[in-house]
């Protein structure tokens, strides 16, 4: 419990802290308190893994009066999973945004924003209230609409604004729903909404939440403003945007799915949720392929990645929960969720060192830079292993998950997706590694510190690893995960 | 009688609304925006929501009117303040529109009484007697907590809207007021009135009606009328203090949560004895940083082009 | 130790793979010494299991990743037959490509892809399920595609796009075929073959075509072989050991293992799909050496010759009859050591002649005698001179090809040994018989480029004139075919 | 009956703020939009809060929150409209139809 407190509330400490301090010391107690979340998200992770889900009453009032939290393995791993993140971004951001480099109003602004959009994280992670939910999604959005608009040129500013009208119609869209479902039920929290009864605005409780979750998580039709979004933020900024801030809301849905509501869950709904997920693939994998600069191939490919998330739906949800390959399918999402993060971050890590060495990141001013920065280009590659779902990677773990859940569960379609999303992923991060491998050698490059470069490689690696070392995770996401429906018959 | 006259506010809220969407210019929609929100407080009245009347009055169409004509004001002096609708009705959003409102109207009629939750038999344990207060700073601190959290990262994405040049200049364009004139003296003689009754409304609050962001909206809109009227010069982001206003109410907030689990309560957990004290504290602390935060969200960030001009 | 062996054998050359990306471009020692290091430890360890297999033991490790997702390495005797090819053919290759490159750049970078390269095929070697084998077959695609690329100019970009554009549809075929397959009857291991009567035989049938496409395009089965000669563009020690062992071989090696211990040699019989695979590899084996006749360049050449070549190979599986896959099994060895002889000759006439062409090798056999023996022993044994190693392997095919009723094999063998001597005798006639271009150069002044080609010709000749020795490879295909596949 | 004359008011200002926020291009128009929306939803919560024996103070609770939530996204958007209109002189996105 302890360990849940600190995750919770220490990027908060933290990022007040910061607006105290001086200009100097902001690096140093952002790194150190960063070391303490990743200790204690590791802390928690044990204890979820020896003593199954931590749960927290806040304030002690239990629901419906108060708000539960509560850390199953899902929200440990992603908890992980973002610790791990943030405290590579903040240590790339030391170098990246110095005031000197970039200015003073960057240099400042990123650290407590930074913060917030990790308490903002975790806040979502653990909470079990529909409407702390839309206050921790509020917070969510407007940390990374700030991240967005903190290069304040004017493109980063449109982007920013179109990702603003969007997270605020999700957020509307995501309250109406909440509304309903309190006033049907009289509770926000997802235990008691599991065991309500029926009401008849259910269903459109559930739909205006996922209309809602589904425009702040991206997927294909609502994906418009996440490329000019991430692309346009600084490129730790995008790393947080693209790595982590979709899987907050999608988390979400897969508490509604899977744990409020899961008796509304028809057919009908989960594949077109999933068929929205398989045009996501695809489009956003054809987009990539056109793109000429490196962040939007890379922003693209988030469009495209995300999609694979929601064949979880008709795998694993509905009927399909109670099937043997259910357990399949619900893991090998979070397994995506989870390397997608790390390989994502780790991309536009390299995409930011690439700007600060040549200024650009358009794929015909990268050409040699592999020669110039090799260990870039090295975790450049090892992320693009997991995008791809080769093996061995925490990528293709999921996918391997995936199609053997979907060829089980007789749904052949979603294999062949992802058995293409993975060629077509090879085809678009083909062209970026073709440019940085090309012989041309970059003479005008500005050195880049060795320790900088290591950052993304770390966490190439750790979602190559993902895959290599994939039993404990496995083991972990199954802790708390939500019971195949009520078996009373 | 009653239903008349509700029926008659409703048609009145509806039609300033239409006329916000509807209406020629920007300028005017504020106009109709602002009054549709007191109009909107009077139906919270009548919905027996004396809180929320107050906050929607306040913050809903207060503040939020203050901050869109400010906005208007800067955006005119860019030539970019008004736009006429597009002509004719856009059929698609039309049919959204229709559809979202028939929806949530079915729905109406078709949602249950549910049993709600036992708020009177808890109330006595969290140490107020207003039980909009007590589910705010007592059963769902957390959410009040992450509440004012909010509101910091909109001051922070705010702020780092500046340009680079100006990030040191003073907060906010540069405001005229004709000395002598009216403004100047309203700002003498409304701080100390507003800040009586500011402090009034957070007192007020724990037992009846009322609470820290009604009362640091007053006292946020004195601060703006003083800043106004010059009275009071706009800080610079780096001023230490301002820092420390903005902070401190989620601060307090955060360490008496902290110091409860420190001492094995549990996170936000609040003693029954202490609960009326310590609640008062963190209200008191997160008024200032309601107040000076909304101050600065609507004066915006450092503008040193405003002030040459 | 039984579970540590295999581990040790796949980090002989894992750890020298990792240490060596991360060394200065200028620590030659160290490099080198680590590279031979692993590769003499490798042959060291690998001989010492040939001698505890023989006695008996056998050797296990498993890493579960996930539920179904199971890592075994496992030593069968055919998983020895290819890891020993791969171990000696790298350690020779090792010697050769640290002499062909002297001091050029980039070599920590190569070398570490080469010995991820080698892992890859070891591990693929050791695999002991289809899911670990597939793990392998991708790690040396995502190995091989940086030395492909290794120039970095233009021909060689081109060439390593070509090469993954051909490869990764490939592995999706493959990954597509094994979970469909694995989805039915559970994960599969080798040694305990999958009950295949929970599938329909169209639904068997299709998973064995996407198979053969996954692992038929390492294989350059054609019309999936276009990347093979495009590859040409790599240095010389990559198109050796790469494209003469470790890509094709795996490929072909899968075929074995996809017929044998995957479907079962009856279930690839009773669905009808030897014979049209026999068919596709009788159809390489002839373009293959037709495509030959056309090329001038010596390594081009080279390349469709091993598009022939590696089609005995799956032709021999596809037959599933004992004596053609004694044929198919034994040809995995001889064309490897035939074909690297071949291509680290061609790499000493570019590299000490500056020969690339057909046309530039008139009258190097006197220039470079010891070359231009090998080269002509390797030549000779490719076309299936008596008694040399070729001869062996066309000489069980054709066996088995009457042993399963498929008598037309002897006369697509026919047709390719008169292909092969079509392409291959007027090089040699060059080498030998035409007097050298005037300004002709070139010497022999590097053993360590000529002494590993001495060291493969030797073998392809002793293996063929050894034949009838147990420990020959020979023996070993008889063994591995009577022992483990036998009725 | 005058809890439904206001939740249905709170849903035709959905309505209204829905068919404001696809149909206006000027960018403080959409913002006020919003606001529509929000308060229409929040009469709507107030209304259905209000139906039992004893009024309900959770949502209450949850509105005065929820306008301080609306008050904060707006002041950001009005500010990244202003600032917009700054580097660009219009107060609309770029790809749609242009204020002057």
């Amino acid at each position: 419990m302890s360990a849940l407190v600190v995750v919770l509330t220490l990027p908060l400490v933290t990022a007040l802290t910061v607006l105290l301090l001086p200009a100097r010391a902001r690096v140093p107690v952002v790194l150190a308190s960063s070391a303490l979340i990743v200790l204690a998200a590791g802390a928690l992770a044990l204890a979820v893994w020896h003593g199954g889900p931590v749960t927290l009453a806040v304030g002690g009032w239990a629901p419906p009066l108060g708000i539960a939290l509560r850390a199953d393995g899902l929200a440990a791993a992603l908890i992980m999973m973002s610790a791990l993140v943030m405290g590579a971004v903040a240590l790339a951001a030391q170098f990246e945004l110095t005031p000197d480099r970039v200015g003073a109003r960057m240099g400042f602004g990123f650290w407590p924003l930074m913060l917030l959009l990790w308490a903002a994280l975790n806040a979502v992670y653990l909470s079990r209230d529909l409407f702390n939910l839309y206050v921790g999604v509020e917070l969510l959005s407007l940390a990374a609409v700030a991240l967005v608009a903190l290069s304040g040129s004017a493109q980063a500013l449109a982007a920013a604004l179109r990702y603003m009208i969007f997270a605020l119609a999700g957020s509307l869209l995501y309250l109406a729903g909440v509304v309903l479902a309190y006033g049907a039920h009289g509770t926000l929290d997802i235990g008691l909404l599991a065991v309500r009864v029926p009401a008849h605005t259910d269903a459109l409780a559930l739909g205006l939440m996922t209309a809602g979750l589904l425009a702040k998580t991206a997927l294909f039709p609502f994906h418009v403003w996440l490329p000019p979004a991430h692309a346009g933020a600084p490129a730790p900024a995008s790393a947080l945007l693209s790595a982590l801030v979709p899987k907050a809301s999608f988390l979400i849905l897969i508490r509604l799915w899977f744990e409020a509501m899961p008796d509304l869950a028809s057919g009908a709904a989960l594949l077109v949720l999933a068929a929205l997920g398989a045009i996501a693939v695809i489009w956003g994998g054809v987009l990539a392929l056109v793109q000429k600069r490196l962040k939007l191939i890379v922003a693209y490919s988030t469009v495209a990645q995300l999609g694979y998330l929601f064949f979880i739906f008709p795998l694993a949800g509905g009927d399909g929960s109670a099937q043997p390959w259910a357990a399949g399918a619900w893991t090998g999402a979070m397994f995506q969720a989870l390397s997608h993060g790390l390989a994502k971050a780790a991309m536009f890590l390299t995409a930011g060192i690439y700007i600060a060495a040549i200024g650009s990141d358009r794929l015909g001013d990268l050409r040699g830079l592999a020669r110039t920065l090799p260990m870039t280009g090295f975790a450049f590659a090892l992320a693009a292993i997991t995008l791809m779902g080769l093996p061995p990677s925490g990528g293709f773990t999921a996918k391997y998950l995936l199609m053997t859940s979907a060829f089980a569960a007789g749904q052949w379609p979603w294999a062949l997706v992802l058995a293409g999303g993975g060629v077509l992923a090879a085809a678009y991060l083909y062209r970026p590694i073709a440019a940085l491998f090309a012989q041309r050698a970059q003479t005008a490059a500005r050195p880049i510190p060795r320790a900088w470069q290591a950052v993304p490689l770390v966490l190439a690696a750790l979602s190559i690893l993902l895959g290599l070392l994939s039993a404990i995770p496995f083991d972990l996401l199954q802790i708390g995960r939500p019971a195949p429906a009520q078996e009373g018959l | 009688m009653s239903l008349a006259l509700d029926l008659a506010l409703c048609a009145l809220i509806l039609g300033v609304a239409l006329a916000t969407v509807a209406g020629g210019g920007v300028f005017r929609a504020v106009i109709f925006f602002i009054t549709y929100g007191l109009f909107l407080a009077i139906g919270w009245a009548r919905l027996g929501a004396f809180d929320v009347a107050l906050a929607e009055a306040a913050i809903g169409a207060g503040l939020t009117g203050v901050l869109l004509l400010a906005a208007h004001a800067r955006l005119r002096r860019m030539q970019a303040g008004d736009a006429p609708p597009p002509a004719g009705l856009n059929l698609p959003a039309a049919l959204a529109g229709a559809g979202m409102a028939l929806a949530l109207g079915w729905a109406w009629f078709a949602l249950p009484v549910p049993a709600t939750p036992d708020i009177a038999s808890a109330l006595p344990r969290s140490g107020v007697g207003n039980p909009v207060t007590a589910v705010l700073l007592n059963f769902r601190a957390w959410d009040t907590l992450l509440e004012s959290i909010v509101l910091l990262a909109a001051l922070l994405g705010v702020w780092i809207l500046a340009r680079d040049g100006d990030w040191n200049a003073p907060l906010g364009p540069r405001y005229h007021a004709l000395s002598g004139g009216v403004l100047v003296n309203f700002g003498r003689f409304l701080p100390p009135i507003g800040l009586c009754f500011g402090v009034y409304l957070v007192w007020a609050g724990a037992d009846y009606i009322g609470g820290a962001f009604q009362g640091g909206t007053v006292l946020a809109a004195v601060g703006l009328v003083a800043l106004m009227a010059n009275v009071v010069r706009p800080p610079r982001v780096s001023y230490a203090l301002l820092r420390a206003a903005v902070v401190i109410g989620p601060a307090v907030f955060l360490l008496a949560g902290l110091l409860a689990a420190g001492f094995g309560a549990g996170f936000l957990t609040l003693p029954p004895a202490l609960a009326k004290s310590v609640i008062l504290v963190i209200e008191a602390a997160l008024t200032i940083s309601i107040a000076v935060t909304l101050a600065l969200l609507v004066i915006g960030p450092p503008d040193d082009a405003g002030r040459s001009s | 130790m039984t579970a540590a062996l295999p581990v040790l054998i796949l980090l002989t050359s894992l750890i020298p793979a990792g240490v060596t990306f991360f060394l200065a471009q200028d620590s030659h020692g160290l490099r080198n010494s680590l590279n031979l290091g692993g590769a003499v430890l490798k042959l060291g360890l690998i001989v010492w299991m040939l001698f505890a297999v023989a006695g008996g033991a056998t050797y296990e490790a498993t890493l579960p990743l996930a539920p179904g997702l199971v890592m075994l390495l496992r030593v069968d005797a055919l998983a020895l037959l290819f890891i020993s090819l791969s171990a000696t053919l790298w350690f020779l290759t090792t010697i050769y490509a640290i002499a062909y490159f002297g001091a050029k750049p980039e070599l920590s970078r190569f070398f570490g892809f080469f010995s991820l390269c080698v892992a890859a095929t070891t591990g693929l070697a050791l695999s002991g399920s289809l899911i670990s084998f597939f793990i392998f077959f991708e790690l040396l695609t995502l190995s091989t595609w940086p030395l492909v690329a290794h120039k970095q100019d233009k021909p060689s970009l081109s060439a390593a796009r070509v090469y993954l554009a051909y490869a990764l549809p490939g592995s999706a075929a493959l990954l597509w075929a094994i979970i469909w397959l694995e989805s039915a009857t559970g994960p599969v291991l080798f040694t305990d073959p999958p009950d295949l009567s929970a599938l329909d035989p169209y639904a068997l049938r299709a998973i064995f075509a996407l198979f053969i496409i996954g692992v038929g395009v390492k294989a350059a089965l054609v019309p999936l072989h276009g990347w093979l000669p495009a590859a040409m563009a790599a240095p010389a020690p990559v198109s050796a050991l790469l494209h003469a062992v470790a890509v094709v071989k795996a490929g072909a090696f899968g075929v074995v293992r996809i017929i044998y211990d995957v479907f079962g040699a009856a279930n690839v019989i009773a669905l009808g799909v030897g014979v049209p695979l026999a068919a596709l590899a009788s159809v390489t084996i002839i373009w293959g050496s037709l495509r030959a006749l056309q090329q001038d360049e010596i390594k081009k050449r080279l390349a469709y010759s091993t598009v022939s070549q590696v089609s005995y190979i799956v032709l021999g599986a596809a037959l599933a009859s004992p004596l053609a896959m004694i044929g198919g099994l034994v040809h995995l060895i001889h064309q490897g050591l035939m074909k690297i002889t071949l291509f680290f000759c061609a790499g000493i006439y570019d590299e000490r002649a500056g020969v690339k062409k057909i046309t530039g090798l008139n009258g190097m056999g006197q220039r470079l005698p010891w070359t231009s023996v090998c080269f002509s022993l390797g030549a000779m044994g490719m076309i299936g001179l008596p008694p040399l190693a070729g001869f062996v392997s066309k000489f069980y095919l054709g066996l088995g090809g009457l042993e399963a009723g498929a008598p037309w094999v002897l006369g697509v063998l026919a047709a390719s040994t008169l292909l092969n001597a079509t392409y291959f005798l007027p090089l040699l006639y060059r080498l030998w018989f035409l007097p050298a271009a005037p300004d002709a150069t070139g010497n022999e002044r590097a053993p360590a480029l000529v002494i590993p080609a001495v060291v493969t010709a030797a073998a392809a000749v002793g293996v063929g004139l050894l034949a009838a020795s147990p420990i020959s490879p020979l023996g070993w295909a008889t063994l591995i075919v009577t022992r483990e596949y036998g009725p | 009956m005058s809890l439904t004359v206001f939740a249905l008011t709170g849903a035709a200002l959905v309505g209204l703020g829905v068919y404001g926020l696809l149909a206006l291009p000027h960018l403080l128009r959409r913002i006020m939009c919003f606001n529509l929306i929000g308060s229409g939803l929040f009469l709507f919560f107030g209304a259905a809060g209000a139906r039992g024996a004893a009024v309900d103070a959770i949502p209450q609770a949850l509105i005065i929150t929820g306008i301080v939530v609306a008050l904060s996204a707006s002041a950001l958007a009005v500010g990244l409209v202003v600032a917009l209109a700054r580097r660009t002189g219009h107060a609309a996105l770029p790809d749609e139809d242009r204020a002057p």
